[in-house]
């Protein structure tokens, strides 16, 4: 027995409805914050965050932003991209109107400034669902990219009408703008990404969590039972965007600390975010950290082993990830359609059982 | 060994343009590799990364390459050009971006690191209009043009040039934008038809070149009065709209065809030794070449870089101060192999940007193939110059940076 | 039995309220179909009043009007002495109506526990805030809504599936989940629409109880739509009986047992 | 007509001690044998969650869809292994099953419903119209609510519905599961009736899961019960009717007759023959 | 003053043979959906692979040269032979339905009675797989079509209006084909869905894929079927879209037009997608003509189409021809 929960035993309510009842993996999730925060920041170099921890990190909160909106509860959104864009655009005109102001407020600002257009954007969900909201969740994909990209007030009338992050700090260390240490922009993500997962997972396992998955899960029965839909959805898209916010401005502002609209935030980053929680687990908070790292991560591998290990050429190289992507998806989903969570959770089941199965 | 990473795109929407030029800059280095063992006698390597034209690929493949030693990068892509400017210059390494990037990077003074010799959008625009003038006897007085863009930072860089040279020329300036991908062009090409403009100049990339000249032809707009900026001007945008995209004219700051001597090279070394980059088919395409000017010069700098340190294993900065003293001349050019195929022009501190030389080039559908029909030009500094150090000025007041030499 | 303004007293000595719902008049069509014409009838506070009637008679519709889900063309709606004005569901059950479905309506990606504890939903107050941090209100507010949902799991034997999701159980099952879910937002008048479709006659007499003692100990007012007629005439203290959306019948199990219309027209024979 | 007692028919339809587990760990069946015999009525019955459904979708090939497997034991119709056949091809061969929980195309009206029963009958459509009549016979408001669509049909429309279109497709088999769901009794009788005449007139075999016993155990010729993923006890239905165990649990009579269901205040212990 | 309403008038004509062609891409959508409630993200790519495998049938392309010869060191590249272009049409198409017999074999066997969205994420999968294929089997240079499809002005409409208007219409003829080929395509897959068997089976399969298999509906069958039904209309964007642009990556991005029409035509109507492109097509390139070109500085045609839909979504949730969404407790 490698794994057990036997002897386990909770006593009150409170223990019973934590995250991690049984004691193994309270044990595990303690040991990775460990050396998330206390080990990785001492060892940690550029290439590591640039290209591996950093998108990690940022889509993480992302997905955990969507999850809560079309995994919890239930509204499938294609805005993504654009909702993100609104994260970077108003953490650029924060930072560029208010320079001494800490990046910490700047990117929680600009958190709240997407939670408001998610809120605008998420109204006609109380009309249109399913498939058909995906897609009209596009208008406000293309709508947004097509203005940030038009009024020239939100690049500051820069000539060329890209957004670039100047230098700022926060406590006196500086986050953005190529002087920044990996360590420090390793560490301020992290800190976003940790404080997204703990409040995603508070709001999903009370009542404003239950809410939305009824709605998800049949949303005229919730409403009998007194769910009131319209609440309950704008809330999911108000506390979606703000996590897709803060992924934006970090996003724009830590990791690229260059953006051009329409390339960065396009389609393609709504549907990117959406194959990540969809691969994790819809309705998972690990789920959305498993979904951001297979698609982070794989390509990153598989470009490794292909181009550095066998030599291949690299379009060869691209072409077969897109096939061993696009099969290992199609696989995963025919093993668990429930994505990555569902897979660790009935590994654990058998786990439990083994070696005696039934 | 000298190490020339390539950010190249052989997939994604734009792969059809980037294969050739990643060929290109490939195949040229394979060739002094093998015929004259390296630069200086150190060997080379190019050790390619595909960014699918994605900045965030971009950045992976710079953090990833950056490591190995890297001298120089070409990203091939203004948006990659942009994310790399304040990376490149904070760990030293520099990057051309050769005509694309940010224009204002032809400030030395303020843009350390960065290079777009030897021509950028802005002495495209420029010249495009010169060359109008030439054709219609020096006055573009009462006349139309239309800017066909691509809605991108890369296709909005030429507007502020042509505003200014629409009022010192009087002409009219009518701005159509396309957006990405730019399969749909129909609105913009019926305005065409109605609004008459005399002349179209087009800053388009990927699919949305093939689908203008396309609908140009469709519209019967004279192919003659149709300019495309460097990037609108391979056989890849032409070739799909067949002979009605004869008479096509496209920018260019380097030669076409595959009549010079290095290429003689390249099929004895490279290409028959079976160590092409590609298929081979490329050879001598107008963005096979665009790649191998730019090893080309890459290479000349390093020599350079090597002349003036005195070592033959240079590191980036030593490669930064050998392109910011790098001097092409004919003489150099013909013992390259390579006669005529660019301009001369040089670098400085001041100036990262190289002459602002650049010709035209005409496509003949009946010929399949393009034929510069100018000579190189500069192009209207006057207008250009103010524009740069304005932009620059803004960029370092942004960024706290204090313009000048060492 | 006597039959007042204010209620009566039961056979068995239960005392049985004033009126709490009277629909009054109710009309309901969809399109052509006419599901309800002109139906008035009334429940009484405490008791258990059945709904029977033929397949596709209207009564399902019948709850659906209750609830708020259909509004009806014509008629009106007496909640609590007042009339009621037109409300959004979800406005209705925080007036303490709850009710179960025909086919039912679970959540099916949530387990049992967290099916019930949606049940307390109108009784959770704590702002968005406070469960962000969790610690503190939220948390207390959990416990506490817990173990009322406990109470019910344990009324209802529902405790070894607990953590099981919903969509892993058998149908009679579900049902008792359904009512758990039902019962916890302790609901002053509960709504059940054929609550032991699919069980077998021993499941139905737990459900019979469970029916029966909710009635008692917490004195909630029953509405049942119910096809079993032993398990109608044995739990019920009146009977509405609807047809093609018109009412054929209303009053004690006996009288209806007994009404031709409602032998001709829905029990065939005369039933024990 | 058939007679069960006398056991002289084939079995079409032999489970053989099969095993279920749905999604890799949940084992549901844990043995289960049935014999049908051909031209017979066999009653299926049990307590919520004993495994009715599942058997029935074993031997329909809907398991699969549902991710659950047959691990072990053999399901054989007419001779042939079928536990890996596509549920299509099962139906080409002659088992039709009426799902629990009615299942019908919402977006078709009731009319289509049914004629999608026939959609693997070859006959042309003369005989499909009369077996169309024959139905709208057996359930006039169905005939009524032809044109709508089937979603905004009552529940017992639905299940008539469903009903309907399996015989649309004229099997020799047919599993139901649940008929008498959401029925009014007269229809539920009424439904047996029909179970009843259509198995002897056209000498189809039904197996039939039911929680209603005492219907059930009337018109049934042989019956089998299930609890949790056993079978306990099987026998001809009319020995089944007058075990006195059936007769407490299932039946709900107690040697005093039917009691009352106000009656029945305490929660009985059930008597389990395994667990 | 007449010359802004001759203009109007040309712009919505072509709006509306615009419209055309985002139908025929909205097509291929509503065939799958229509049967397996699957929303297809891989028709755009479908849609590429086709042209590309046509492409390389036509010229003699060997297929996955270059995967070949990067392993083996070999230089092939062509088998030196040109198929005409009907044949390679025919040829494409059996290879559309192999395709599809693939789909069905090894990924949505496995996915009956799964919930939409995980079907949805299963076509992703496969737009990445085919997207990969389709390169490496035929390479990412940019293709060009030549099937023998006319293009450029009409002059007839052009000398016509000129006549009566004096100001000569702009119509496409390539466009005029377009619209042609999509009313037959819509007329037969109309009649199809509508009036036979199998098209019943197709509708009672995309509302509960169980109880279709219960009646006796061949999952694998029907689903194989609509595929290489979507294959062809696949085909038939392909081409056209093809010979607008030459065959290349972009091609698979037209799917993002077709989505406001599908939206606005209802998923789950073959009509729908036609008129729902039509409107489409007409609104936004009126909307650019008449507002954003004058006013909001252009390019806003991605957008509009969206909010256009959206609008009407917001009266008729399930599109303008859609089946209604049955909602009930
Ligand atoms: N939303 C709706 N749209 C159209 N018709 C409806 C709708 N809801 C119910 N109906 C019709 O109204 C009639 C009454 O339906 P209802 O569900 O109330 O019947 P019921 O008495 O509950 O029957 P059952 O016992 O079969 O459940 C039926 O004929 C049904 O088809
Ligand atoms: N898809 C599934 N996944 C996991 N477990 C399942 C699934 N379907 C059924 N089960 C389990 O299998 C067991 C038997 O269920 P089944 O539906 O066969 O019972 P049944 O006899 O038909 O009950 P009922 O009379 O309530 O319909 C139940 O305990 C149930 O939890
Ligand atoms: C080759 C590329 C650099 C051209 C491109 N359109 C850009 O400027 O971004
Ligand atoms: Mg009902
Ligand atoms: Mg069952």
């Amino acid at each position: 027995m490698l794994y057990r929960e036997a002897g386990d035993f909770s006593t009150t309510y409170p223990e019973d409805s934590q995250t991690f009842p049984i004691r193994f993996d309270r044990y595990r999730y303690y040991a990775v914050l460990f050396i998330a925060i206390v080990i990785i920041p001492f060892v940690i170099n550029d290439y590591w965050v640039n290209s591996i921890f950093m998108p990690f990190l940022i889509y993480s909160i992302a997905a955990i932003g969507l999850n809560i909106l079309v995994g919890y509860c239930g509204q499938v959104s294609l805005g993504t991209g654009g909702f993100m864009a609104v994260g970077a655009y108003a953490c650029y005109k924060l930072m560029t109107a208010f320079p001494e102001v800490s990046m910490f407020i700047h990117v929680l600002l600009s958190g709240v400034i997407t939670a408001g257009v998610g809120v605008l954007f998420g109204l006609p969900s109380l009309r249109i669902k399913g498939f058909y909201l995906a897609v009209a969740t596009l208008a406000a994909q293309f709508f947004l990219v097509w203005m940030f990209n038009r009024v020239s007030w939100f690049y500051n009338y820069s000539a060329s009408g890209q957004i670039n992050a100047p230098e700022r700090d926060t406590f006196g260390i500086i986050i953005t703008g190529p002087n920044t240490d990996a360590w420090a922009a390793y560490v301020f993500c992290l800190i976003f990404t940790i404080a997204s997962a703990i409040i995603a997972r508070n709001l999903t396992r009370g009542s404003m969590g239950r809410q939305w998955m009824a709605i998800r899960d049949m949303d005229i029965a919730a409403e009998i039972i007194g769910v009131n839909p319209l609440k309950a959805k704008l809330t999911a898209f108000a506390v979606s965007s703000f996590f897709v916010g803060i992924s934006g401005a970090l996003f724009f502002a830590i990791y690229l600390g260059a953006v051009e609209v329409g390339e960065v935030f396009g389609i393609t980053k709504s549907f990117l975010v959406l194959f990540m929680i969809i691969i994790g687990g819809l309705g998972s908070i690990f789920g959305s950290f498993a979904g951001a790292a297979f698609l982070v991560l794989l390509p990153v591998l598989l470009k490794v082993i292909g181009v550095d290990w066998f030599g291949w050429p690299t379009d060869i190289v691209a072409h077969l990830n897109l096939v061993i992507v696009g099969a290992l998806i199609i696989v995963f989903l025919i093993v668990e359609p429930h994505g990555l969570a569902q897979l660790w959770r009935l590994a654990k089941e058998k786990l439990r059982l083994w070696p005696f199965p039934h | 060994d000298l190490v020339f990473p390539s950010l190249s795109y052989r997939t994604g929407p734009y792969a059809a343009n980037g294969i050739p030029f990643a060929d290109g800059y490939a195949d040229y280095f394979t060739l002094l590799n093998e015929r004259d063992g390296g630069i200086g006698g150190v060997m080379t390597r190019v050790p390619e990364c595909e960014t699918g034209y994605n900045t965030e690929k971009g950045v992976e493949c710079y953090e990833s390459t950056k490591g190995e030693g890297a001298l120089v990068y070409q990203p091939l892509s203004t948006g990659i050009t942009y994310q790399l400017i304040p990376k490149a210059t904070a760990d030293g390494i520099p990057v051309h971006s050769m005509g694309y990037g940010r224009t204002s990077a032809k400030d030395g003074t303020v843009f350390r690191n960065i290079f777009n010799y030897p021509a950028n959008y802005w002495d495209g625009a420029s010249f495009a209009i010169k060359h109008l003038l030439d054709v219609n006897d020096g006055s573009l007085e009462g006349k139309k043009i239309a800017l066909v863009y691509h809605n991108s930072a890369y296709g909005k860089e030429p507007i502020r040039t042509l505003e200014e040279l629409s009022e010192k020329h009087g002409f009219e300036l009518m701005l159509l934008a396309v957006d990405h991908p730019g399969q749909e062009q129909k609105s913009q090409w019926l305005q065409i038809r109605r609004e008459r403009p005399d002349n179209v100049i087009m800053y388009g990339w990927g699919v949305m070149n093939q689908v203008a000249i396309q609908e140009a032809a469709n519209i019967r707009f004279p192919m003659e009065n149709f300019i495309g900026i460097w990037w609108s001007g391979s056989e890849n945008d032409v070739r799909p709209a067949g002979a009605a995209a004869d008479g096509y004219k496209a920018l260019a700051f380097h030669n076409v065809g595959s009549d010079f001597p290095v290429f003689d090279d390249i099929q004895k070394y490279v290409v028959d030794a079976g160590k092409a980059a590609g298929a081979g088919d490329q050879i001598g395409t107008v963005l096979y070449n665009r790649g191998l000017y730019a090893a080309m010069l890459a290479a000349e700098a390093a020599r350079t870089a090597q002349e003036i340190h005195g070592v033959a294993e240079i590191t980036a900065p030593m490669m930064r101060d050998g392109m910011e003293a790098l001097k092409i001349t004919e003489e150099k050019m013909a013992a390259l192999g390579l006669p005529g195929f660019g301009p001369a022009f040089e670098v400085s501190c001041e100036n990262h940007g190289g002459g602002g030389f650049v010709a035209m080039a005409q496509w003949s559908g009946t010929n399949d193939q393009w034929t510069l029909i100018s000579d190189y030009e500069q192009s209207d500094q006057d207008v250009i110059g103010p524009l740069i150090a304005e932009d620059a000025a803004a960029f370092a007041a942004e960024n706290n940076i204090t313009p000048g030499c060492d | 039995m006597k039959d007042t303004i204010d209620g009566y007293v039961t056979e068995d000595g239960r005392r049985i309220g004033p009126v709490v719902m009277e629909m009054k008049n109710i009309t309901l069509r969809f399109g052509g179909v006419e599901a309800i014409k002109d139906i008035s009838f009334d429940i009484r506070e405490g008791e258990i009043r059945a709904i029977i009637g033929p397949n596709g008679a209207g009564k399902s519709s019948m709850l659906n009007v209750i609830s708020g889900f259909y509004v009806p063309q014509e008629g009106q709606v007496f909640y609590k002495g007042a009339q009621r004005p037109a409300m959004k569901p979800y406005q209705v059950a925080r007036q303490g109506i709850a009710r179960t479905f025909q086919n039912i309506a679970l959540f099916e990606g949530m387990s049992v526990l967290d099916n019930v504890m949606t049940g307390r939903l109108t009784h959770m107050k704590t702002n968005i805030w406070r469960q962000a941090i969790w610690r503190g209100k939220a948390e207390a507010e959990e416990t506490e809504n817990r173990e009322v949902a406990e109470k019910i799991i344990d009324f209802l034997e529902i405790q070894a599936i607990r953590k099981t999701p919903v969509s892993r159980l058998p149908y009679g099952l579900k049902k008792r989940v359904e009512l758990a879910r039902a019962l916890a937002a302790e609901p002053s008048l509960l709504l059940l629409d054929e609550p032991m479709a699919g069980m077998n006659v021993e499941e139905k007499e737990d459900m019979s109880r469970f029916i029966l003692d909710v009635n008692d100990e917490f004195g909630t007012t029953i509405a049942l739509i119910e096809h079993d007629m032993g398990v109608v005439m044995d739990l019920s203290d009146r009977v509405v009986v609807m047809d093609y959306g018109k009412k054929i019948g209303d009053g004690t199990p006996d009288e209806v047992r007994n009404n031709q219309a409602v032998i001709d027209a829905y029990l065939g024979v005369a039933h024990d | 007509m058939f007679d069960a007692a006398e056991g002289q028919t084939e079995n079409v339809l032999e489970v053989n001690n099969i095993e279920v587990i749905y999604n890799h760990v949940i084992l549901v069946l844990k043995g289960v044998s049935l014999n049908v015999p051909q031209g017979g009525i066999t009653a299926l019955l049990g307590g919520n969650g004993a495994g009715k459904t599942t058997t029935l979708k074993a031997i329909s090939g809907l398991l699969a869809s549902e991710r659950g497997e047959v691990t072990k034991g053999s399901i054989k119709y007419r001779g042939t292994v079928i536990q890996h056949q596509d549920p299509a091809d099962i139906v080409k061969s002659g088992v039709v099953q009426v799902m629990e929980g009615r299942h019908c195309f919402e977006h078709l009206t009731v009319e289509e419903n049914l004629l999608t029963g026939a959609y693997t009958r070859r006959e042309g459509k003369a005989a499909i119209q009369r077996d169309l009549e024959m139905v709208y016979d057996y359930f006039p408001r169905l005939k009524e609510r032809r044109k709508s669509q089937a979603g905004y049909t009552s529940g017992g429309e639905q299940q008539m519905t469903a009903i309907g279109r399996a015989l649309m497709s004229k099997p020799e088999t047919i599993l139901l599961d649940e008929p008498s769901m959401g029925l009014a009794p007269q229809l539920v009788e009424q439904i047996f009736e029909i179970v009843k005449s259509v198995n002897e007139n056209e000498g189809v075999t039904f197996l039939l899961a039911e929680q209603n016993t005492n219907v059930a155990l009337r018109f049934a010729h042989y019956g089998y019960i299930l609890e949790s993923g056993r079978v306990v006890m099987d026998g001809p239905a009319a020995d089944l009717r007058e075990n006195p165990d059936v007769k407490e649990f299932y039946l709900g009579m107690s040697e005093q007759g039917r009691k009352s269901f106000r009656d029945v205040r305490s929660y009985r212990r059930r008597k389990r023959w395994l667990s | 003053m007449p010359e802004q309403l001759l203009w109007t008038a040309e712009v919505f004509l072509n709006g509306l043979m615009a419209g055309v062609l985002y139908a025929l891409v909205a097509l291929g959508f509503v065939l799958i959906y229509k049967a397996s409630g699957i929303f297809n993200f891989a028709q755009g790519v479908m849609a590429l692979f086709a042209a590309m495998t046509l492409y390389g049938i036509m010229n003699g392309q060997v297929p996955f040269a270059h995967l070949i010869n990067a392993i083996f060191g070999t230089e092939i590249h062509y088998f030196g032979w040109n198929v005409p272009a009907l044949a390679a049409i025919f040829l494409t198409m059996c290879v559309m339905v192999l395709f599809s017999w693939l789909v069905q074999r090894y990924i949505f066997r496995f996915l009956v009675g799964q919930e939409p969205i995980i079907l949805f994420m299963a076509t992703i999968g496969l737009a990445y797989f085919l997207e990969g294929v389709g390169d490496l089997m035929w390479g990412s240079d940019i293709k060009t079509l030549e099937v023998g499809l006319p293009q450029g002005i009409n002059e007839t409409i052009d000398a016509v209006t000129f006549e009566a208007f004096g100001y000569g219409f702009f119509i496409d003829n390539l466009d005029i084909v377009a619209s042609v080929v999509a009313a037959i395509l819509v007329l037969g897959l109309v009649l199809f869905a509508q009036y036979t068997k199998q098209g019943r089976a197709m509708r009672a399969v995309a509302d509960d894929h169980q109880a279709a298999l219960s009646v006796g509906v061949s999952l694998n069958f029907i689903w194989i079927l609509v595929w290489s039904l979507a294959g062809f209309v696949a085909l038939v964007a392909g081409i056209m879209w093809g010979a607008k642009s030459g065959v290349q990556f972009s091609l698979s991005l037209i799917a993002l037009k077709a989505l406001p029409v599908l939206m606005l035509g209802g998923f789950t109507s073959i009509p729908g997608a036609i008129v729902g492109g039509l409107i489409i097509g007409v609104g936004e390139k009126l909307f650019e003509f008449l507002i954003g070109q004058p006013y909001l500085g252009g390019a806003t045609e991605n957008w509009f189409a969206y909010m256009l839909a959206l609008v009407f979504l917001l009266f008729r949730p399930q599109g303008l021809f859609g089946e209604k969404i049955i909602e009930r407790v």
